[in-house]
């Protein structure tokens, strides 16, 4: 390599939904830099919308005209079949979050303020709001999109902070239980940041290993370089302690709970789906890209994590008495089962029924736990929403509706049939049976069956047990709300009676597998 | 020979790692990570000598950026519970549990 | 020779013997299902129901009579019951068409005696209703043609028996003696059951006509199971040791019921059963030793039984598992005993129906008194009913010529020819007979009064003297009439088939006289103990005799000791095992993730450094794991 | 005329209107005419049923998912068709059985019927499908709407009971899933047609496993000792409706599946099985019917007798003879009318009393006699009375047991005696006898309560005189059902010239 540095060529169209959505968040800042306080909000929640729906359109418009066949920006970034549905979705499950979010009940007056003291009365009298949010949220769905299309581990990094660092914030600003919010903020921003640098490690690893940083020239590497294998074992071990870390997979689930019931439950649906979609998809692209010749190595490391988190986040569920820490277990417990389908690699067909069963699970979760969140939010009583199981008790006799469909999204998650979370759980065990990973899924089914004692639980507890005296009631829910709770129940009916439809979309985009 | 300076980083790092187990305070903890963070910028260098390619010294620099944006975040953080709190210790910050 | 074949039959009486058992059970469906508008016909119904199936036997019979002997089995074709399995057809021939007489002959007659008992019941005609679904019910047992219908026939009896001993049944005793009956049929009907499978298993069929004909082609072996499973199921219902214990709690039904079980219906059935399967038993001789064996052990058990009893009802039903023991017995011995076995059941039919009957009008009389020594006397205030009474009795112990001295005779000469033994044993019961009938005739109706100060018996109605009387001439006639000449075994030979040599009927020979002794010697000490000397009104205590045959020879003890009290402890068992063994394991099994998960999520302590810990270690086990398995 | 589909249609439909019936009398009415509509379709398509023409009648298939070579296609044999009549004729008498019940319960009644329609519809669906997938859908969503029946309309104990019986089924369920996908890709035909997976799976070890994986599921939703304890708790709290359907119908999904599924898609390892089957259904067969003579509490004990009568279906259907195949089949049918009978019956006596418990009954027949008849009737049936139409499928269930396995028919037999035991001493302890003070002033059955039971005991006489309609439906099913299984008769050792009479 000599000293001239040729320019490199950028493939712009390829990048347009992330140059949307980093342009609109950039755009967010200057809003709040310049936009009067009372303008701040109406302008913004446009933006976002628009830019998020934009940035879906042109995804499409991409997907339509064809999935390229070779990674864009000097091979920095890979736009390929998976990565544009993937990206469909997040955007869409952001989409979805956003409208939770427009409903600013959430989030603190000003974070600033300490809990309870003059100045937050003065913030909450001035109706003041944290309209950043706006734009954090759009620069973590921002990275979001980058993470799982980045196509050398230096570029996955920075996308995983650029996802990450918003979230850390956004985590801390809840208006109610500010305390529960903060330390939710500080223990994910620590562990992130913990991971991550393991992350990064294992990239400097695989550097040292490789001579490069991108998950093509790697891939080449297994076969070549000889005689470092330490180096390679441990780098791709660190790497994928910072990916399951995001994913949340055991031992690596511990922040998940704490953090997933600290934070506005807005936010907390968006990373409960939004960044479990991102974080899978770089997930598959660094294991099957990058390490794809290693992986007789690293499926039994796999198969063994997968099985710990499914029964770590079963069995840990059973007795969770907080609905967010109870959601937040059963994604931990969908983590493992999705992983069965990351392990379920072999030949080309292989790959391409595994990768689409997972994408559509990605489809089908995503909308369900957005969904279930956003019931959560239209549940409260005097201090806010009403997270403690016991306030649910018969829930079903005083808004029948609501239960139901809460019902509903629980008994998808359980994995019923005619739900959305049936076919999801079916594609992937589906794939991994023909995959040759039968104890998996035999693991996996009996982990579904303890999983569904919680969720059957709240479904005794919503309907069969009388209503407290005090109970919790529920709040009117804001145009947006419903929409969320409309958009996920309709997803999860139809995805679970005509899967068909999304099936295909999943095949095609797997069809290609990740460009090499 | 390059071996010590990797011999070195990867102390740095076990160093690092052991003080976010150790350390109390949520600072010093986050200190900690960014000592990890730039072991590992060590570690680019070194291989970037050895492999003899520039990525490795570029890559640095990204670290560096980000770990400065990870500053920001992590102060704004750290301040608002240490305000509520009037303590910095990560051991007070455990009402979620279980 | 063997019986004839049977030949396929339509048109006349016999075409419609079908009848013979729709119409009763036409009337029972009316009576039931009509419910109380059907109360004032109700009575007349089941008595013009039942009539009418008479006149239909009867009519069946006179045709039947038309027939050469050869030509006198006629199957009649029903319908497919259960395809592959079972047709369902009637089978018209001697055997059957004798029976039908005296079910639906003797049937009427309780009818109509039972309009003037049940007078006063509130639920007459219920009683009516369940009266017909008996004659139905043992019509179709004589008359099926194979096996499953004969076991439908066999479970319906079993069933009105127990509707009508528990007819009563605001009375506890009188609902645990149905139960009884009904479970320990059952019990007999689980052995005639495995028979029935034996036989398919067999033969593939379970139509009379098929499996006789191929009798022969099957081991002895087999038919011998068959045969005794067979005998099983005939001493469930017969009462026969050891299944009897049902019999004498059955007369807490009301006395009609216990006449007709005892008399026409039920108990017969499984005389009936052995001797219809007779060509299984002709090829298994140890079966039809068990049989003999049998049927002398409960004709003594019962003789012995009827010694000590003072409850008049109890006391005739000892003699009727004694009768139905000579029945047995004789059956046992093949074709030269089937004859005297049929003919002693006719006979025996019409004299227990007449006693019975009788001991319901001295009941109806003393205000439903059962307890013998609170009678006495009775000779002069029931004139009528103590000349039939006294007819039947002497009917029963064989007093000469009277029809049992000619079938019950007739039995021990032949058993006596065939075994010694049994022989000299049948002998003995007939004396204990004669005792046991004696004192039950002297303490009702000779001795001094011993009534309850609220007794004023008086003769009862005409409606049900009547039907004594005409039994009463059965009882005098009958055996006779069908002893004599061999007249009734000629006629049954095509059915059942017949011994080689006709027996030829000698009044005096050595068994008969050696019989007729003892039999007076028993009459005599009877009359000296009970109708001479005074009668104490309450039991004395006895010998261990006495309390051994008061207590049925200890049969329910036995019952009891073996099965009710171990059936009892193995249910309470099984019971505890289901809730705490199987449910227990499932409960606990879901207890036990509940723990896990309890102390499990202990572990999630709520520090950031544990936290940071369990990912440090967890990166240290992922890179040990992954050098591991790297360098295998 | 796509007639399966039109019958699940109209109960759908059927289903959504009673939900928007704004009056809860007239959502009753609603109900029952549906459901008499659905029966009424379904006897017109069984009369044009042709018990000799093809093995699947009436069959409609079209693509659902073909990602996962899944279709929608249901069609009837003989076995299905015979079924579905039970379960629509069980519906309208269920409804006109529990016009009361839901009024119990704090919820509203008109999500009880509608939830009772969308039952109808799936257990349609579940016997007619020929997809083995679609089998699986229905089979796991079946359990939601009897989950919320018995959850929200139960008794004291009504949640435990509802979550017992869903986790248990579901897990069962799941077993099955893994099967169920193990045999889509071994057998690697890319459909789940029934019939093009027919004798695809040749390896006697791997057909083990798979039948294992569908046999677990199967036996505990019939169910079959050892998996049996969720029964009584769910038939005892659920109302006595639903506890109809639940026992009367779900459960037959057990044996039918066995009888489907289980001998035609692994035929040598059902063989291989046969003695491990035999030998549970024997077990229960006496177990169940010994405890079921300890119980306390009336509805716990009529669930027992019917674990004990699973134990006779189950062993007809792996006896694998005629006789017993088609006896199992009519034991299906029969008992759904014996034990509804019974469960309705014994249901009027609780609704009047409010006590399951035997001890607080006593000489009711003198105070309610028809409503006594009845219960004797439907107890009759239970212990199999010739003349009721359970006797004729147990006996055939027995004779054809017997014709291949002499001892557990023998031991099997039993039953008979014990059956008489358990419902004679029940009988006796809340009919006969003096009466109880509490029961003094018990009405007797009223119109309506006639109307429910009178269908049921005409139907259990008919068919226990003249089986044959239903026989002659049964049996080509059955012959081919063990054709495909390739086992024959056992021949009888002494031949007769003429078979049959």
């Amino acid at each position: 390599m000599n000293g001239t540095i040729e320019a490199p060529t950028i493939e712009y169209a390829l990048l347009a939904p992330m140059l949307v959505v980093f342009g609109a968040a950039i755009a967010g800042v200057l809003v709040e830099a310049f936009a009067p306080r009372y303008l701040r909000s109406a302008v913004h929640l446009p933006l976002t919308l628009l830019s998020l729906a934009g940035a879906f359109a042109l995804t499409v418009w991409q997907a339509v005209k064809g999935v390229p066949t070779k990674p864009a920006a000097m091979g920095a970034v890979a736009v390929d079949g998976p990565a544009l549905f993937i990206w469909g979705t997040i955007l869409v499950l952001a989409f979805v979050s956003v409208l939770l979010i427009k409903d600013e009940e959430h989030f603190v007056g000003s974070a600033a303020a300490l809990p309870g003291s003059a100045e937050e009365e003065q913030s909450l009298v001035e109706r003041a709001a944290h309209t950043e949010v706006y734009p954090l949220l759009l620069f973590a769905v921002g990275g979001m999109l980058l993470f799982p299309a980045s196509n050398d581990l230096l570029v996955a990094f920075v996308a995983l902070e650029v996802m990450s660092l918003p979230l850390y914030l956004l985590c801390g600003l809840a208006r109610r239980r500010r305390l529960l919010s903060q330390e939710a903020a500080v223990k994910y921003f620590l562990l992130g940041a913990f991971s991550s640098a393991f992350f990064l490690y294992g990239t400097a690893l695989l550097y040292g290993y490789a001579g490069s940083v991108d998950l093509a020239k790697i891939n080449l590497a297994l076969g070549s370089v000889g005689g470092q294998d330490t180096l390679l074992y441990i780098g791709a071990a660190m790497l994928g302690v910072g990916l399951l870390f995001k994913i949340g997979a055991a031992p690596f689930q511990a922040w998940k709970p704490d953090v997933y019931q600290g934070s506005p439950t807005p936010i907390t649906a968006l990373m409960a789906s939004g960044t479990l979609v991102a974080a899978f998809g770089a997930l598959l692209r660094v294991f099957w890209v990058g390490l794809g010749g290693l992986d007789w190595d690293w499926r039994p490391v796999f198969y063994g994590v997968a099985i710990l988190t499914m029964v770590v986040g079963a069995i840990l569920a059973i007795t969770q008495t907080d609905i967010k820490r109870m959601l937040a277990y059963s994604s931990i417990a969908h983590g493992g089962f999705l992983l069965i389908g990351v392990i379920a690699t072999g030949s080309a067909a292989q790959n391409t029924a595994a990768l689409s069963g997972l994408l559509f699970y990605l489809v089908a979760y995503g909308f369900t736990t957005v969904g279930a969140f956003a019931v959560v939010t239209m549940v409260r009583d005097a201090g806010g929403e009403a997270w403690h199981l016991s306030r649910w008790a018969g829930l079903g006799k005083r808004s029948p509706l609501l239960a139901g469909t809460f019902a509903f999204f629980l008994l998808a998650f359980a994995g019923i049939p005619l739900t959305s979370g049936f076919f999801g759980k079916y594609a992937v065990f589906q794939a991994a049976v023909s995959g040759g990973a039968l104890p998996l899924v035999i693991v996996g089914v009996v982990a579904s069956a303890v999983a569904a004692f919680f969720y059957v639980r709240v479904i005794v507890l919503m309907f069969f047990s009388d209503p407290a005296a005090d109970g919790p009631s529920v709040v009117l829910p804001s145009r947006g709300t419903a929409a969320v709770v409309g958009i996920a129940a309709l997803a999860t009916v139809v995805l679970g009676v005509f899967p068909q439809p999304v099936l295909d979309l999943a095949h095609t985009a797997a069809q290609s597998l990740f460009v090499r | 020979m390059t071996t010590h300076y990797l011999v070195l980083s990867a102390l740095l790092f076990a160093i690092g790692g052991v003080g976010v187990l150790v350390r109390r305070n949520a600072i010093v903890v986050f200190m900690c990570v960014e000592l990890m963070l730039n072991a590992c910028n060590l570690a680019f260098v070194t291989f970037a000598r050895q492999n003899g390619n520039l990525d490795g010294q570029l890559i640095a620099f990204f670290v560096m950026i980000v770990a400065a944006a990870e500053v920001v975040i992590g102060l704004a953080i750290i301040v608002t519970i240490f305000r509520t709190r009037r303590s910095a210790s990560v051991d007070d910050v455990s009402l979620l549990k279980y | 020779m063997e019986p004839a074949e049977i030949i396929q039959h339509s048109g006349g009486a016999i075409g419609a013997a079908w009848l013979m058992i729709a119409l009763p059970l036409v009337g029972a469906a009316i009576l039931l299902l009509g419910g109380r508008r059907t109360d004032k016909i109700g009575h007349l119904l089941g008595v013009l129901m039942a009539v009418a199936s008479f006149a239909v036997a009867a009519l069946s019979f006179v045709q039947l009579l038309g027939f050469a002997p050869g030509e006198r089995r006629r199957g009649i074709e029903l319908y497919d019951f259960v395809p592959g399995l079972a047709k369902v057809g009637l089978l018209v021939d001697p055997l059957s068409i004798s029976f039908c007489l005296l079910i639906t002959g003797v049937g009427s007659l309780i009818h109509i005696y039972s309009i003037g008992y049940m007078a006063h019941d509130p639920n007459r005609r219920r009683f009516f209703a369940y009266l017909n679904l008996f004659v139905a019910a043992m019509l179709l047992l004589v008359l099926a043609d194979n096996y499953v219908a004969l076991f439908v026939g066999w479970e319906g009896v079993g069933l009105a028996s127990y509707l009508l001993i528990g007819f009563w049944q605001h009375k506890p005793s009188a609902a645990t003696a149905a139960k009884k009956a009904f479970i320990v049929n059952r019990v007999g009907d689980f052995g005639l059951l495995i028979g029935l499978f034996t036989i398919f298993a067999t033969f593939h069929t379970l139509a009379f006509n098929d499996v006789f004909a191929n009798a022969d082609k099957a081991s002895s072996g087999t038919l011998t199971a068959i045969g005794l499973l067979l005998l099983v199921g005939a001493c469930g219902k017969s009462a026969q040791l050891p299944l009897q214990s049902w019999l004498l709690d059955a007369m807490e039904g009301p006395t009609p019921v216990s006449a007709l079980i005892h008399a026409a219906t039920m108990v017969t059935a499984g005389v009936y059963l052995i001797v219809r399967s007779g060509p299984i038993y002709q090829g298994a001789e140890t079966a039809q030793l068990v049989v003999t064996i049998v049927g002398v052990a409960t004709l003594l058990a019962g003789a012995i039984i009827g010694t000590a009893k003072d409850d008049i009802k109890k006391a005739l039903a000892g003699s009727t598992m004694s009768q139905i023991g000579y029945m047995v017995l004789a059956a046992g011995i093949g074709p030269a005993g089937y004859a005297f076995a049929i003919a002693h059941l006719i006979t025996h039919g019409f004299f227990k129906a007449d006693m019975f009957l009788g001991a319901g009008s001295v009941m109806h009389a003393m205000n439903d008194e059962v307890d013998m020594r609170k009678y006495g006397a009775l000779r002069k205030v029931m004139p009528v009913t103590f000349a039939t009474f006294a007819i039947g009795y002497l009917a029963i112990i064989g007093f000469p010529l009277l029809s049992g001295y000619f079938t019950k005779d007739g039995i021990i000469e032949t058993v006596m020819e065939h075994n010694a033994v049994l022989g000299w044993l049948a002998v003995l019961g007939a004396g204990i007979t004669g005792f046991y009938m004696s004192r039950l005739v002297f303490m009702t109706f000779f001795g001094a009064k011993r009534w309850e100060p609220t007794a004023h018996p008086h003769e009862s109605p005409a409606v049900m003297t009547w039907p004594l009387i005409i039994l009463s001439i059965g009882a005098i006639g009958l055996g006779a009439f069908l002893v004599l000449g061999n007249r009734f075994m000629t006629f049954l030979a095509p059915a059942v088939g017949a011994p080689e040599e006709m027996p030829s009927f000698h009044p005096f020979s050595l068994t008969g006289l050696a019989t007729l002794a003892l039999v007076a010697v028993g009459a005599v000490f009877a009359w000296f103990r009970y109708g001479a000397a005074e009668v104490p009104a309450v039991a004395p205590r006895g010998s261990f005799l006495t309390t051994f045959a008061r207590r049925d020879l200890y049969g329910d003890a036995l019952n009891e000791a073996l099965f009710m009290r171990p059936g009892q402890w193995l249910t309470r068992l099984a019971v505890f095992f289901d809730n705490r063994g199987v449910d227990g394991l499932v409960n606990g099994l879901a207890a036990g993730i509940g723990g896990t998960s309890g102390r499990l999520r202990r572990i999630q302590t709520g520090f950031v450094r544990s936290y940071a810990l369990s990912i440090f270690l967890g990166a240290a086990v992922l890179a040990g794991a992954w050098l591991v398995v790297g360098n295998l | 005329m796509p007639w399966l589909s039109t019958l699940m249609g109209v109960s759908v439909l059927g289903a959504l209107g009673v939900t928007l019936v704004r009056n809860d009398k007239l959502a009753k009415q609603f109900t029952l005419v549906v459901s008499l509509i659905v029966l009424a379709l379904t006897v017109a398509m069984a009369v044009q049923f042709s018990p000799n023409g093809d093995k699947f009648q009436f069959a409609e298939t079209y693509d659902w998912i073909p990602a996962f070579g899944v279709h929608y296609g249901v069609a009837v044999d003989g076995i299905a068709l015979v079924l579905i009549l039970l379960s629509v004729i069980l519906v309208p008498i269920v409804v006109l059985a529990s016009w009361h019940d839901a009024e119990a319960g704090k919820r509203s009644v008109r999500t009880y019927f509608s939830l009772l329609l969308v039952l109808e519809a799936m257990m349609i669906g579940v016997f007619a499908a020929t997809d083995v997938f679609l089998f699986y859908v229905f089979f796991e969503a079946m359990l939601i709407p009897m989950y919320f029946m018995i959850g929200s309309y139960g008794g004291a104990q009504r949640s435990y009971a509802a979550v017992k019986f869903l986790l248990y089924s579901l897990f069962g369920g799941l077993l099955m899933l893994v099967a169920v996908i193990a045999l889509y890709s071994i057998a690697g035909k890319g459909t789940f047609m029934f019939t093009d997976l027919v004798g695809t799976i040749q390896d006697v070890t791997t057909q083990k496993w798979l039948f294992l994986g569908f046999f677990v599921a199967f036996a505990i939703k019939a169910p079959l000792w050892p998996f049996h304890t969720w029964l009584p708790d769910a038939a005892a709290q659920a109302p006595a409706g639903a506890a109809v359907l639940l026992v009367g119908v779900l459960d037959k999904v057990g044996t039918y599946g066995m009888l489907r599924f289980c001998l035609e898609l692994f035929p040598d390892a059902a063989k291989f099985f046969t003695p491990l089957v035999i030998t549970l259904s024997v077990i229960g067969i006496v177990y169940g019917a010994i405890v079921a003579i300890g119980q306390t509490d009336m509805k716990r004990l009529i669930a027992y007798t019917s674990v004990s009568h699973f134990g006779f279906i189950a062993m007809g259907v792996f006896a694998m003879t005629t006789n017993a195949g088609s006896g199992a089949t009519l034991y299906m049918v029969n008992h759904g009318f014996s034990t509804g009978a019974l469960f309705l019956v014994a249901g009027f006596l609780i609704y009047r009393r409010g006590s399951q418990f035997i001890s607080d009954y006593g000489g009711v027949q003198k105070v309610a006699p028809i409503l006594a008849g009845t219960f004797l009737v439907a107890g009759l049936s239970s212990l199999s009375l010739p003349g009721l139409s359970t006797f004729v499928s147990e006996f055939m269930v027995l004779i054809g047991t017997y014709e291949r396995y002499l001892v557990p028919a023998v031991i099997a037999t039993t039953g008979v005696i014990l059956a008489a035991i358990y419902i004679l001493w029940m009988y006796q302890r809340t009919m006969n006898g003096p009466t109880a003070e509490s029961v003094k002033a018990l009405p007797d059955l009223n119109a309506r309560e006639k109307f429910v039971v009178a269908p049921l005991i005409a139907l259990l006489l008919v068919f226990g005189f003249y089986p044959k309609p239903l026989l002659d439906v049964i049996n080509p099913a059955v012959k081919d059902t063990l054709s495909s299984v390739s086992v024959t008769d056992p021949k009888p050792a002494v031949p007769v010239a003429q078979e049959g009479k």
